[in-house]
């Protein structure tokens, strides 16, 4: 397996390398002059994305023009936008897909328009993106979250013993997963309880629900978990803080993880560090999260667009890498413990 | 089984509802080119038995032959396929659609798969013609009048050429004139040998169009005779089981002061009334006559304020007022009784005290909340004073025979105590024994000081009841006058004044 | 003779009691296949997560009866939700989205939520009552606006679209608190459910407003003939409904413990159905109070039972869908005309 | 007297056009913002990509007609569009789902796509005619069975619930595929789209079947009394739509490139707006194909336009929330009894 090219730098990749800035400053520059850049996103109110997105646009900010459109959660209205922007005739794609399965489809749209693109967090398959040499993605390495998720459930068991509730020396755990075909979903899904057994924790799933990212699905479904397995359920792991932050809800309301001395305590982790999940993880409610890095994604997004959008190479004067794809940018995850 | 004297023969017909036996053992026995008169009361069972045969209802038991053959239907589709052709008491149509599209449905005809319109128009145009119907086939049926409407549900009926032909109150709507046209296609039906089955609260039509009265009580056959041994007083004793002497009661109201004058009206949306006046009195039974589509209608909506005017004034007891929707006319003291009791009327999965109450309900609220113990008093009072046949005030009105249901909404409106009544053909497809009863109610009235408008299609009605008689003409007033010097003839004539 | 009168009984109370008894049916199934689901704890459970549906059926029943719908009601939830919630993140969470705003009294968000609720319950009566529009469309129409509304309300610069969480206590307390009863918690949810239901009954049934409603929707034109003031009674009965669409989004933020723009979402299905499944027709002017309760706790059940036995979260679907067509197609063969 | 009768067939006449002319507006405020919308390549735009959801709208409007309605359809479309996606993956894919099914000729996808839509919208029509169902309730009841149904079709092991994609490049041609005019490109889905409103045009209008429709849609009493068989005529209308959802399911796995549970989720809202927008009314009775064609390009060309002319996405949602309850207050204007 490819390890992520941690040494991209993220937060601080300095967008001011970006060619627009050698450009007319942006006051007295005319709208037209600056580069259009079509931005599609998949869903423009889900939470990790929309940080994504505001952080793309004060990158923007007097450097391009930003054309941002909501996919809706739906790949056919995604596939029109795309005609749209074509037709629009902008400069450079940024493409956050909803169906990576429709990339191929995709990808031959933009292909037969000849503006370059770049794909972004929801990772088509790299050999649909080799068919087009000026397609990109950047993203993280999906597998890397549930990684770290494992790597904190394995910590966690090894050193407090009480959380065996049972004491039979395996850890029984209710799974909450993103989208049914979200391979990111599925990736943290998988890793996160394989590195967790990799480091000698015995697992049993107890439960495993799709819960759509949702906080109200996994609050419902955690509620009814509660009452029907009580204090057999030792471990929540979900694929993503607003999942975990419903599960937590469910657990405080059943007179768990209240924060307080002595209150019963189920772990929960999740992905993404929203402010939310933080909070939770400060007040001791929560057991820790995934750090990933919008803006830092945003930045590099934005870097590779503004250097393509002016005629260079993408990755010109900047210092981020393509991993071994060599047409994928990797921005890192961090541990989030509080 | 039998040999072929008859056409149709209904024997022992059974058919029960939730909380009433519809029919009990009904008989029919039809003959081929007779008209058949079906007679009984309100609720007596004559539309239950006719929908068994047609296949709407499907009878608890009995037998049905036609021609001697056993038959049973199902649907009306097999009904029709098997000869039997019915006008129904309700208007079943399909007022979006245009007439042709109304008339041929289940049968349209058709040209490689595809639907034939000028075969339709043509055909259609052909019926029309024999029965002097002047109305354009490719027009929306929902335009038509009421009595315009029912003229092309007899026609329809009357092109499916069926051995058996239905007509359950199809003159309801009718004017005199449309009648005396009926009659004459449905002699002409007779002479063909088709066997017509002829169901109407109107006396003098039965003694002149039927061949056989067949008179049903209770769901129960009370007797079949021939029309020439039978009159008036014997079909009515045979229906309601008693003697009754006059159609109409004594007329013993005294019209006094003028409260209501209508002054110069026309309707906002033309075609409709146009400066239109009259004065009302109390006390007074005003009768409004005309021809179908005389905007008779119109003028009781727009006097209560459900249809606008432009022009003119409606003066109570001196003082202008302005019925600007239903509320106000009720406030006002006025009443409207409406035409179509099922679209405009009942509240049909509603309770019989619902729909006693539902125009009355500022009387039992007290901030909004409603007195119950009032509600029931006032509906025991409707159910009384009315005389609605029904197993108790929760039942569903729409399972009340039409003639109950028309009293519980004069009941309804009697409630509200209102001043002027205007009441639209108020005794459609009611039996003789209720019509009675109604009568003596509108008297009852009157003698209280009530001003009554009443519209009615029914001439002798008019004639009976009234003081004096405003008739309609084309949307205008052709005159006002006295009953007394008035005839059918001289009704007539100024019916046809703007035409 | 006896015999088939008491057969015909019997299959008129089955009729009558149709919902109860699928209800119970599927209890004992859930029973029998995982005998711990027998816990007081599981009822009190069902019953609180059927709560704000409950609330929010009980607004839509209203609008059923006058032969409309609402696909809005969800959204306006939703946007509620979002709001109660903004006005009552904890002080001392650092991110919430008014940094300035002090701790304020509960009612204060309660009724600013009611409120917003309110003004959409008007405008879908106004689209209704004066511009002559099909329920389906104007609350069509409104759906799209309050989630634009909540969207545009929840998705502010730096962060951009975060879930609003992280309570004040009071808030959190006054939502899923509970009162013991000997040895039974009964949370609070339960109670605002009952005292709605039990207000909602008063009007339907005791009221002049109830009458007018079921008049318009049982007939409109005799209704217009009667002296019942189509527009205003049609108006109220949608305020009514934002009412509590408002009051349900405020108890909803609270239960879940946070709210996003995906609040509240699809919740009018839920609501309709159990309004439908409940006994209330389509049709207009049919419906009671109880029928809409019943229906809530039927559909929540199903939520709830299927997922306590285990069953695989994509048969669920399958078997709701099944479940909720079975309910109808038993409650409407009361009200099928005998040929 | 003259001038009235001039201002009153002036403002009838606007009333009839008026789609139109909410159509020509948008599209004259669009050019006014960014001129460069005047493309040819916009409109076949446009066009196309109002096919699939045309397709959609034209089966849904049968049903509005008779006074029913169908939340099914998108899901169903869904269902549809996953079998034949599944069915015609390039046969060079590695992980496609049927690895040994041979390259099918596109008919036999096709086909399956149509039977799958027809079984469903036969399950549809059976709960209407024969269980006495409300549209509603039926179509809620199989969407959540086809979602689930999806979800199961899709979901094996060992690769779990991946989208369906890399089709057969002749799959891909036909749909996406398009014919030049000169210097014109237009898209096959456009004729397709034709054909399919040609032939509905024809049923609606020159069939018994179509005339049975609209008389069992205004009135089924009288449709009933004159002997139409209404529970056949039901059934094949619904059947029609779930032939028309598949093919438009056929068409959209290959227009998007991939099919996967969530394809299809809310279609029928766009088609059910799409259908009352265009004057088809949920009273039931009423509409017209034209009507329904012209109700599906304003609403994609309101969410085309929208985002031509760079409305921010939320916005977008209150501005189409104003069009649609506009478009249609308008439009019923025409069929307000005035008195
Ligand atoms: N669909 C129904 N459901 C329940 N009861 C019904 C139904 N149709 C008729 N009835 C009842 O059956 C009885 C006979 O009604 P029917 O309509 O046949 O009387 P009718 O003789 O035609 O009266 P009218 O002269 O008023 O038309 C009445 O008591 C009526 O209430
Ligand atoms: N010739 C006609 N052409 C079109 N519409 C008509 C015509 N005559 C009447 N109508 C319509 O039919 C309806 C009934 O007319 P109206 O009720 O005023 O007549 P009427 O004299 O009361 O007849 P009836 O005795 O049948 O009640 C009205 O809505 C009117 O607009
Ligand atoms: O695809 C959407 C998802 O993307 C993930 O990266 C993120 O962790 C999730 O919270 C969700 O936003
Ligand atoms: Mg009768
Ligand atoms: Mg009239």
């Amino acid at each position: 397996a490819s390890e992520p090219a941690t040494d991209a730098p993220s937060t601080d990749a300095p967008a001011s390398d970006a060619p627009a800035d050698d450009a007319a400053p942006a006051d007295d520059a005319a709208e037209g002059d600056l580069p259009t850049i079509g931005v599609c996103i998949y869903k423009y109110d889900d939470t990790y994305i929309s940080t994504v997105r505001q952080a793309l646009e004060a990158a923007a900010e007097g450097k391009a023009n930003l054309i941002l459109n909501d996919g809706k959660g739906d790949q056919a209205t995604q596939n029109d936008q795309i005609d749209l922007l074509i037709e629009k005739g902008v400069d450079v794609l940024l493409v956050n897909m909803v169906d990576i399965g429709a990339a191929q489809t995709v990808v031959d749209k933009i292909k037969a328009a000849d503006i370059p693109v770049i794909f972004f967090n929801r990772e088509p398959d790299a050999e649909v993106l080799k068919t087009y040499d000026k397609a990109r993605f950047v993203g993280t390495n999906a597998k890397d979250a549930g990684v770290i998720q494992g790597e904190i459930i394995a910590e966690m068991w090894a050193a407090d013993p009480a959380l065996d509730k049972n004491g039979d020396g395996t850890m029984q755990y209710v799974m909450f997963q993103g989208e049914p075909n979200n391979p990111e979903a599925i990736a943290r899904t998988e890793w996160s309880v394989k590195t967790a057994e990799e480091k000698g924790v015995k697992t049993e799933q107890l439960e495993l629900q799709i819960a759509n990212w949702d906080t109200e699905l996994a609050y419902q479904a955690m509620e009814s978990w509660l009452s029907k397995h009580g204090d057999s359920i030792e471990f929540v792991i979900a694929n993503n803080d607003g999942m975990a932050q419903g599960a937590v809800n469910a657990l405080i309301a059943a007179g768990y993880n209240t924060g307080e001395e002595g209150a019963k305590v189920v772990p929960v982790v999740g992905v993404d560090a929203t402010d939310a999940a933080k909070e939770l993880i400060g007040a001791g409610k929560m057991s820790g999260t995934v750090l990933q890095d919008g803006p830092g994604m945003a930045n590099a997004i934005f870097a590779l667009a503004m250097n393509v959008a002016g005629g260079k190479d993408y990755l010109d004067g900047t210092d981020y890498q393509y991993d071994d794809t060599g047409i994928a940018v990797r921005i890192p995850y961090q541990a989030y413990k509080g | 089984m039998s040999d072929n004297k008859y056409l149709l023969e209904m024997i022992d017909i059974c058919k029960q509802f939730p909380g009433v036996k519809a029919l009990d053992n009904a008989q029919l026995k039809l003959r081929p080119g007779t008209v058949h008169a079906l007679m009984g009361e309100n609720g007596a069972g004559k539309s239950t038995l006719m929908k068994c045969l047609f296949g709407v209802y499907i009878e608890d038991g009995g037998e049905i032959f036609i021609e001697g053959k056993k038959v049973h239907f199902d649907n009306p589709r097999q009904a029709l396929d098997n000869g039997v052709a019915m006008v129904h008491q309700e208007l079943n149509q399909v007022l979006k659609r245009d007439i042709m599209d109304n008339i041929w449905l289940g049968r349209y005809p058709k040209n490689m798969g595809i639907v034939d319109q000028k075969t339709m128009f043509d055909e259609t145009k052909k019926v029309f013609d024999e029965l002097d119907i002047d109305v354009n086939p490719k027009m929306k049926i929902g335009r038509l009048s009421v009595s315009q409407r029912q003229m092309v549900e007899i026609a329809k009926a009357v092109s499916y050429n069926a051995k058996i032909l239905v007509l359950d109150e199809p003159t309801s709507s009718l004017t005199q004139e449309e009648v005396e046209h009926l009659f004459k296609i449905i002699n002409k039906l007779r002479d063909k040998g088709c066997g017509i089955i002829y169901i109407s609260h109107k006396m003098e039509e039965i003694l002149q169009i039927s061949d056989e009265v067949t008179v049903m009580r209770d769901g129960k056959w009370v007797g079949t005779k021939p029309a020439s041994e039978l009159t008036t007083d014997k079909i009515i004793q045979m229906m309601v089981g008693r003697d009754l002497t006059n159609r109409f009661p004594p007329k013993t109201n005294k019209p006094g002061e003028v409260i209501l004058e209508v002054k110069n009206l026309t309707a906002t949306y033309q075609p409709s009334i146009q400066d239109v006046s009259l004065e009302l009195k109390a006390g007074e039974i005003l009768g409004v006559a005309g021809l179908v589509g005389s905007r008779r209608t119109e003028l009781l909506e727009t006097i209560f304020g459900i249809a606008h005017h432009s022009q003119g004034e409606i003066i109570l007891h001196g003082k202008p007022v302005n019925n600007k929707d239903s509320r106000y006319a009720i406030k006002n003291g006025f009443a409207l009784l409406t035409e179509e009791r099922r679209a405009t009327g009942i509240f049909g999965g509603m309770s019989i005290k619902f729909n006693s109450i539902i125009a009355n309900l500022n009387h039992y609220a007290k901030a909004g909340v409603l007195n119950d113990k009032k509600m029931d008093g006032d509906t025991q009072w409707v159910i009384d004073s009315m005389n609605v046949k029904t197993p108790s005030a929760k039942t569903q009105i729409k399972s009340l025979s039409g003639g109950n249901q028309q009293k519980v909404i004069i009941g309804r409106w009697l409630l509200t105590d209102p001043e002027v009544l205007l009441l639209d053909e108020p005794t459609r497809g009611i039996d003789v024994g209720a019509k009675y009863e109604i009568y003596q109610l509108i008297i009852d009235l009157a003698n209280k000081g009530k001003g009554v408008m009443v519209v009615s299609s029914e001439m002798p009605e008019l004639l009976g009841i009234c003081d004096r008689i405003a008739v309609m003409s084309n949307g205008r007033l052709a005159g006002v006058e006295n009953t007394e010097n008035l005839d059918q003839e001289k009704i007539m004539k100024l019916a046809a004044k703007y035409i | 003779m006896d015999k088939t009168i008491d057969k015909k009984n019997i299959g008129e109370w089955l009729l009558n009691y149709s919902l109860y008894i699928v209800l119970g049916l599927m209890i004992v199934v859930v029973i029998i296949v995982d005998p711990r689901f027998l816990t007081l704890k599981n009822i009190t459970n069902i019953l609180s997560q059927a709560s704000t549906r409950g609330i929010l059926a009980l607004g839509v029943a209203g609008l059923i009866v006058l032969q409309g719908t609402d696909l809005s009601a969800g959204r306006i939830l939703g946007v509620t939700a979002i709001v109660s919630a903004s006005l009552l993140q904890s002080t001392t969470y650092a991110s919430r989205m008014y940094p300035d705003l002090p701790a304020l009294p509960l009612i204060v968000p309660m009724v600013v939520a009611v409120i917003i609720g309110a003004v959409f319950g008007l405008i879908n009566g106004f689209g209704v009552a004066k511009l002559h529009l099909h329920a389906f469309i104007i609350t069509l129409g409104t759906q799209l606006i309050a989630y634009g509304v909540s969207c545009i309300y929840i998705d502010r610069p730096p962060l951009g679209a975060q879930p609003i969480a992280n309570f004040d206590e009071r808030y959190t307390k006054f939502v899923t608190g509970s009162i013991k009863f000997g040895s039974v918690q009964i949370p609070y949810l339960i109670f605002y459910l009952a005292i709605v239901a039990v207000v909602m009954w008063f009007i339907w049934n005791k009221t002049t407003l109830g009458k007018n409603m079921f008049a318009i929707g049982g007939n409109p034109e005799a209704a217009a003939v009667s002296g019942v003031n189509i527009v205003k009674n049609i108006m109220i009965i949608f305020l009514i409904s934002g009412i509590l669409y408002g009051l349900a989004g405020f108890l909803e933020a609270g239960r879940v413990g946070s709210a996003t723009s995906n609040t509240g979402i699809n919740y009018e299905l839920d609501a309709i159905s159990a309004c439908v499944v409940g006994g209330v027709s389509f049709s207009g002017g049919v419906g009671t109070i109880p029928g809409v309760l019943i229906g809530t706790v039927i559909l929540q059940f199903i939520n709830y039972g299927l997922n306590f036995i285990g069953v695989n979260a994509y048969l669920q679907y399958i078997i709701k869908g099944l479940i909720i067509i079975l309910a109808v197609s038993i409650d409407v063969r009361k009200y099928i005309a005998k040929k």
